[in-house]
């Protein structure tokens, strides 16, 4: 029956993200509300580590697995084993390849996050601008957001000057002294996109540095607690929200339907939603959404 | 100290048999006074962990605990060799990256065969592996440099073949390598054995062996000696540089997929590995059988704080105390053993 | 034309900034020992290095049997028959002794492997034929300076040799060793080996080598016949001066005592050490190699522990924990091993000096500098260190040059006991008498000195008095009338 | 070698200015002919540079250039004491994402002062420094060990307080440590030179400095010339751990923000810096001016590389090139100049 307590695992690909911690708490409440076994896993942004730690857990023989993989690729390994013990799978946010392997993916709608963000830039610089892309190649929900955000920019695409695009590794330290040089290197820069809150956040510690951020608007997705101080503080021009706690209760609902025996949607998209002043005022800025 | 610590293979003649049993018994005897330190951490540990979790001490554990290993253990061996021979080699993180991706990228992208594949991506890594050689033994700029170099140009190739996202791969005579399995026993495990075996006779029974121990232990000497200096370190390094690409290759056929991004630090790993086995920074002195006591020491306790369930964040601070107290306990037999 | 199994001619070899060699000759008949006698850094090393193939000449001829050769390296030299054992122990020390000995060239199985078995026999049968008792699985670095000595003896003889080098093999031998290797030389040259023997131990030359070429400042000087020289003309051509009075002392008469230990025991290395020092004497410490007298010591100067026993300074109680206490109290110690224990070989002279007392020159905070650069030349001068400046690298000097960079270091340290373990090991002769003239003055200014040294002549000639030390105890004290070689070596060997 | 390398500051007399101006000159001869491959290098990348963009040579850009070389002239400082000692410090980019995630979260979380946060902040980071010493020098780990073990525990230390995420702070007065200007010069910037002449007057004016390269060249030789060599052991790690919370400070500031996982990895910039400059990895042999322009090097090549907008995966390509060649030219100059 649907409250019977379960015994389920969250393994994450890390934990050092407010996004990560905001499912994993989200988790932990709702396990302790149902009287539910909960373990988490952690294995620190190691895919080898990940498929030997979700072995583990497997051993441990647990009742549902929800997964943020490393790398949409690579976790193969372990949803074969996974499967091979009928324990089912539920991938949040990552979406992965193998989704022959997995009963549902549930996930920000990231490509439309960047396309928002690609929008409102068309909108805010009609004749084009010079621009910057922060990125994070090898993360498959921030090239999502990157091409969304190419998609977004539209027809005006062609009016938009790249000056230039570079790794952040989505991180505030790694962005800011890129962004530094980017700002060195092309004094008339106008806007940045930046395909997380940590990396916004370090173009524009980068910008306050060298006194250019009233001249720069800067674009971004996430809605993390620090984003959303940043933007009512006017520093981030808009940053899109994704809803880590949504995620994490949809995903648990889903859970417990498989369980349920009852059908269940493969794909399941959360909608993502530029952050408003309004909403700020409502819900203020410590949590996420 | 180099000898004796495996039984010579060619041992035919019968009245020969009882020296080679006294020579398996004092391989086993040298086996445990040598090691007795980090044997007693090991045992520590493991009686622990098997009065905490009733899971540690199950077949199944154990051998997904050696296959956890297998890729450190092959790097570790190689830089034992390394350390002993008085360097030290960072790159090997990046080779393992590389080798993995290119590979896997062969396949995939290039539609090459399957083994010319793993054969080219074998052959880059272990070409890496002399690169850091040669540009050691002919330019006299220091290992740390030399590897530190590689390990960027290695790590940038991988991300710049790849486009920095990871390759897939399905083809599953390919994915077998690391996925499959002889009896119960996962192939990772037995390229690790495998692995162990050349390495002790090369160390115990080869000229190179002597040579290494003899170049770390006093280069002058053995450059009196009349031994070719540059041609061990050139061996040496592309020997750490093969070891890599192949635990980079099993690695990807275990993750079905070629990540450019994987293994980063795996450097820091394998030296933990080798300086908990007892083998000496300054070089000339340690055991093959010390670092495969260091590997699984630290698998050993990477496997036990996640049953435990301890939170990653702890497990940090606990495995920072852990091997410090390891390598404290050996310090202490070492000097109460003179 | 008598024959001549080597010839140099016109050797030249240069250095950065230093001509090594100048125009060099030398000769070896068959079936010769053939010293080479020169300062420290005249050339003797660089050239046999040249012979051995280590070095290249920049110019110059090397004829072997007649014929002109050249050498390319050290196994080509290997291959024609010369081989050399080193001044500096070049040994590989975690591996054991037969490693060692087939160190480059190991015999190998049908398979391939290198043939431990075969090595063990042949190193084994080796050592009994010198006589020697060494365990030859030891690993090298658990055996005494002496034993590596020999080991190295043993590994250069082993090949297949007819032109064997020695650069100063006796240097950290005992007589009884070195009794032990003239033997070996001996049989040698009766199976047609040629020696190059390099020793600054006069006596030794006189003992063993047929003839002697002499070296000064890397200039060829003479070749003469052993049984027709003296030691007085021999260092004459070697300084290029006379040098009278080679031991200088001049006896005080008894001072107070400043030093007594008593009871000192330390399990398994030393029991019941009880001696007494006084001011102005020479106090020497003999016995055979590995007796205990540098553990003695260092235990008195705080570098070692001590189980037990008392030691009194100025007859006060003194606990010394660390050689800080000990340089505090007014004691130096001169260790054996210069390179090891001695000097930090690569920073400059200037800097060697002034570790032992930069506390004297602080002002605040910071180093005085003009006062430490007066108190430097100060020594530079007095111990007469030879070296264009008080920069040049420690580690650049000739051995009797760092021998008393080490001394001026503990000189300046102003101490009233120094204890000299070894202090004219690897030394010329020349340098020699220098070092007993300031241990002389040390002694007339009051400084009671120690003395450990395993050179006879130089103990009997340079001593007050003197403990003979067997198995870590004290076997009995000679005074200066009663010192003689034999009476030494009985104690030593615990026949007396 | 030790000495002479700048100015003597106590020195008043008017009859020693003749004496002064020598030594100034015969400083900053040292300083060429020490540095001569080095400085050939990173003149050759400037003058690269200058010619391929023309922002590089502008003063802005060579002020932030500045600025971001100063976490790694903190970390790199305190990283030549120790490698001229004879070890190596694993442990300061852990130290300076701890020291900066506490600060902040004590003033943020634990509504501390922004004076005592800092003072308790620094102090905890130099605590670990001093624990890293004491290890070493008590139980004869190798730093290796040692400072491996504060590494993982100094890390998890900041993750467990902060729960992993960064800590956000606005305070003006705080920020405004890694953000303010004197001037037109960046605070950072003027901490940095601050600390570099504080390490050259300790290198070569003081006792302590002498006997870092004493025991670095020969520990035994210190030890019997009555060298305190525990408590330079000690000392000089305690100053590492000092400086390494210190610049995560000053870091956390810039960034606004106390992040837990910030600065992985910094600890081989800070080395590689160091042998860049010429500080042998076996000990007893550099120059504080050699690690300095190592620094700057490393600093030049990254602005360099973002500024002509070289794509990150040939970046780390092009890095790894540079450094090599670099050490390369080095390695020949001094090779010539003997
Ligand atoms: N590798 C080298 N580089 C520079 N100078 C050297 C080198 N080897 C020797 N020399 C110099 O050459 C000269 C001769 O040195 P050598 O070692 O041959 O002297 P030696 O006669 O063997 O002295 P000793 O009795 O002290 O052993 C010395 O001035 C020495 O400093
Ligand atoms: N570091 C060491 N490790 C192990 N054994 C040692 C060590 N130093 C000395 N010994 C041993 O201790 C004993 C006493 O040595 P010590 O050096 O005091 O003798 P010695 O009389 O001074 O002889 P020498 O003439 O060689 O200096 C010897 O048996 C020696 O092998
Ligand atoms: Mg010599
Ligand atoms: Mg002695």
């Amino acid at each position: 029956d649907e409250n019977k307590p379960i015994k389920f695992a969250f393994i994450t690909s890390t934990l050092n993200n407010s996004f990560f911690t905001a499912i994993s708490d989200t988790f932990s409440e709702i396990a302790k509300q149902n009287g539910d076994h909960y373990i988490l896993i952690d294995p620190q942004y190691d895919q080898a580590k990940q498929i030997s730690m979700m072995e583990d857990v497997i051993n441990q023989k647990v009742d549902i697995i929800y997964l943020i993989a490393v790398d949409s690729e690579g976790i193969r390994q372990g949803l074969l084993a996974a499967k091979q013990k009928q324990i089912p799978v539920v991938v949040i946010d990552n979406p992965i390849s193998d989704d022959d392997l997995v009963v549902s993916t549930v996930a920000s709608d990231n490509f439309l996050a960047g396309k928002i963000n690609g929008e409102q830039m068309a909108k805010d610089f009609p004749n084009g601008a010079k621009i910057a892309v922060i990125d994070c190649p090898f993360n498959r929900a921030s090239v999502l957001r990157a091409d969304g955000f190419y998609a977004g920019l539209g027809d005006n695409k062609s009016k938009f000057n790249v000056v230039s695009q570079q790794n952040g590794k989505c991180a505030l330290e790694v962005t800011m002294p890129i962004a530094e040089d980017i700002i060195q290197a092309h004094p008339d820069l106008q806007a940045f996109f930046a395909v997380n809150d940590p990396s916004a956040l370090g173009v524009v510690v980068a910008l306050k540095a060298s006194n250019k951020l009233k001249n720069v608007k800067v674009y971004t997705v996430d809605g993390s607690p620090d984003g959303k101080k940043a933007f009512s503080d006017g520093d981030l021009t808009l940053t899109v929200a994704q809803a880590p706690i949504q995620l994490a209760k949809e995903t648990y609902k889903v859970g417990k339907k498989v369980l349920a025996g009852e059908p269940v949607a493969k794909e399941i998209l959360v909608p993502t939603f530029p952050i408003t002043k309004e909403m700020i005022e409502k819900n203020g800025v410590k949590v996420w959404q | 100290m180099v000898s004796q610590s495996i039984k010579q293979s060619d041992d035919s003649c019968n009245h020969h048999s009882a020296i080679t049993q006294n020579i398996i018994i004092r391989s086993f005897k040298n086996f445990i006074t040598h090691n007795i330190g980090i044997l007693i951490a090991l045992l520590l540990i493991s009686a622990i962990l098997t009065f905490t979790t009733p899971v540690f001490l199950t077949q199944e554990n154990m051998l997904s605990v050696l296959r956890q290993i297998s890729t450190n253990m092959c790097l570790a061996l190689g830089m034992t060799l390394i350390i002993i021979l008085g360097g030290i080699d960072l790159s090997v993180g990046s080779i393992v990256a590389m080798a993995g991706t290119l590979t896997v990228g062969f396949i995939s992208i290039g539609e090459m065969g399957i083994i010319p594949a793993i054969f080219l991506g074998l052959f880059i890594g272990t070409l890496c592996g002399a690169a850091n050689g040669i540009a050691i033994a002919y330019t006299g700029i220091p290992p740390f440099i030399v590897t530190l170099a590689m390990m960027m140009i290695a790590r940038g190739v991988g991300f710049i073949y790849s486009g920095g996202q990871s390759i897939r791969i399905f083809d599953e005579s390919f994915t077998s390598i690391g996925t499959g399995y002889l009896g119960m026993i996962p192939y990772p495990v037995i390229y690790m054995l495998f692995f162990i075996i050349i390495m002790l006779v090369l160390v115990n029974r080869t000229r190179l062996g002597t040579y290494i121990y003899a170049l770390g232990g006093n280069r002058e000497a053995a450059r009196l000696s009349g031994i070719a200096i540059k041609r061990v370190e050139i061996t040496v390094y592309t020997i750490a540089g093969f070891l890599a690409a192949f635990a980079g290759i099993v690695l990807a056929a275990r993750m079905y997929s070629g990540q450019p991004s994987v293994a980063q630090g795996y450097e820091m790993d394998a030296i933990a590995a080798c300086v908990l086995g007892g083998i000496s920074m300054s070089g000339g002195i340690g055991r093959i059988s010390g670092t495969i006591l260091g590997v699984i020491v630290i698998g050993v306790i990477n496997n036990g704080l996640n049953l435990l369930g301890v939170n990653s964040f702890w497990q940090l601070v606990a495995k920072g105390v852990i091997i410090f107290l390891a390598v404290y306990v050996d310090m202490l037999k070492r000097k109460r053993a003179k | 034309m008598e024959q001549v199994v080597l010839q140099l001619s016109h050797i030249e070899k240069k250095f950065a900034g230093v001509h090594a060699l100048k125009d060099m000759h030398f000769n070896l008949k068959p079936c010769e020992v053939h010293g080479l006698l020169g300062e420290n850094g005249a050339g003797k090393s660089t050239l046999i290095k040249i012979i051995g193939g280590i070095y290249k000449p920049d110019a110059g001829e090397i004829k072997i049997n007649g014929k002109t050769e050249i050498i390319n390296g050290i196994k080509d030299a290997q291959s024609r028959g010369i081989n050399v054992i080193h001044q500096e122990i070049v040994l590989v020390p975690y591996i054991s002794v037969y490693e060692n000995i087939f160190l480059g060239r190991e015999p190998k199985t049908r398979l391939g492997f290198k043939d431990h078995r075969q090595m063990i026999t042949k190193a084994k049968t080796m050592m009994e034929s010198m006589g020697l008792t060494i365990d030859v699985l030891r690993p090298v670095n658990e055996l005494t300076i002496a034993q590596q000595q020999l080991i190295e003896i043993v590994k250069a003889i082993s090949f297949n040799v007819r032109i064997l080098i020695m650069d100063e093999p006796t240097s950290s031998l005992t007589d009884k060793e070195v009794e032990q290797l003239f033997v070996m030389i001996k049989r040698l040259t009766e199976h047609n080996v040629s020696i190059i023997y390099i020793s600054h131990r006069m006596d030794e030359l006189f003992t063993i080598t047929d003839r002697i070429t002499v070296i000064r400042d890397g200039s060829y000087v003479d070749t003469v016949n052993t049984k027709e020289t003296n030691i007085d003309e021999l260092v004459k051509m070697m300084v290029g001066r006379n040098l009278n009075n080679y031991y200088q002392r001049h006896y005080q008469s008894d001072g107070e005592c400043l030093l007594e230990v008593k009871n000192l025991s330390k399990k398994g290395v030393f029991h019941n050490v009880n001696f007494k020092l006084k001011k102005g004497e020479i106090l020497g410490f003999s016995g055979l190699m590995g007796a205990g007298r540098s553990e003695i010591m260092q235990a008195i100067f705080g570098a070692d522990q001590y189980d037990s026993g008392e030691i009194y300074f100025d007859n006060k109680l003194v606990n010394i924990q660390s050689p800080q206490n000990a340089i505090d109290i007014g004691i130096a110690l001169i260790p054996e091993d210069r390179k090891k224990q001695g000097l930090i070989l690569g920073n400059s002279i200037a800097f060697n000096l002034t570790i032992t007392v930069l506390k004297q020159f602080m002002h605040g905070c910071f180093v005085n500098q003009q006062k430490q650069k007066e108190i430097i030349q100060y020594y530079i001068k007095k111990l007469n260190i030879k070296t264009p400046s008080a920069d040049k690298i420690v580690g650049q000097l000739s051995g009797g040059n760092q021998q008393k960079v080490v001394i001026a270091k503990w000189l300046a340290t102003k101490p009233k006991i120094i204890i000299l373990d070894e202090p004219t090991r690897g030394i010329d002769i020349g340098a020699k008498a220098e070092i007993y003239q300031i241990i002389d003055e040390l002694c007339a200014n009051g400084i009671a000195i120690i003395m450990i040294s395993s050179e006879l002549p130089e103990i009997i000639n340079m001593c007050d008095r003197v403990c003979v030390v067997a198995n870590g105890q004290i076997q009995g004290e000679l005074s200066r009338h009663e010192l003689t070689q034999e009476k030494i070596m009985k104690l030593a060997t615990g026949r007396a």
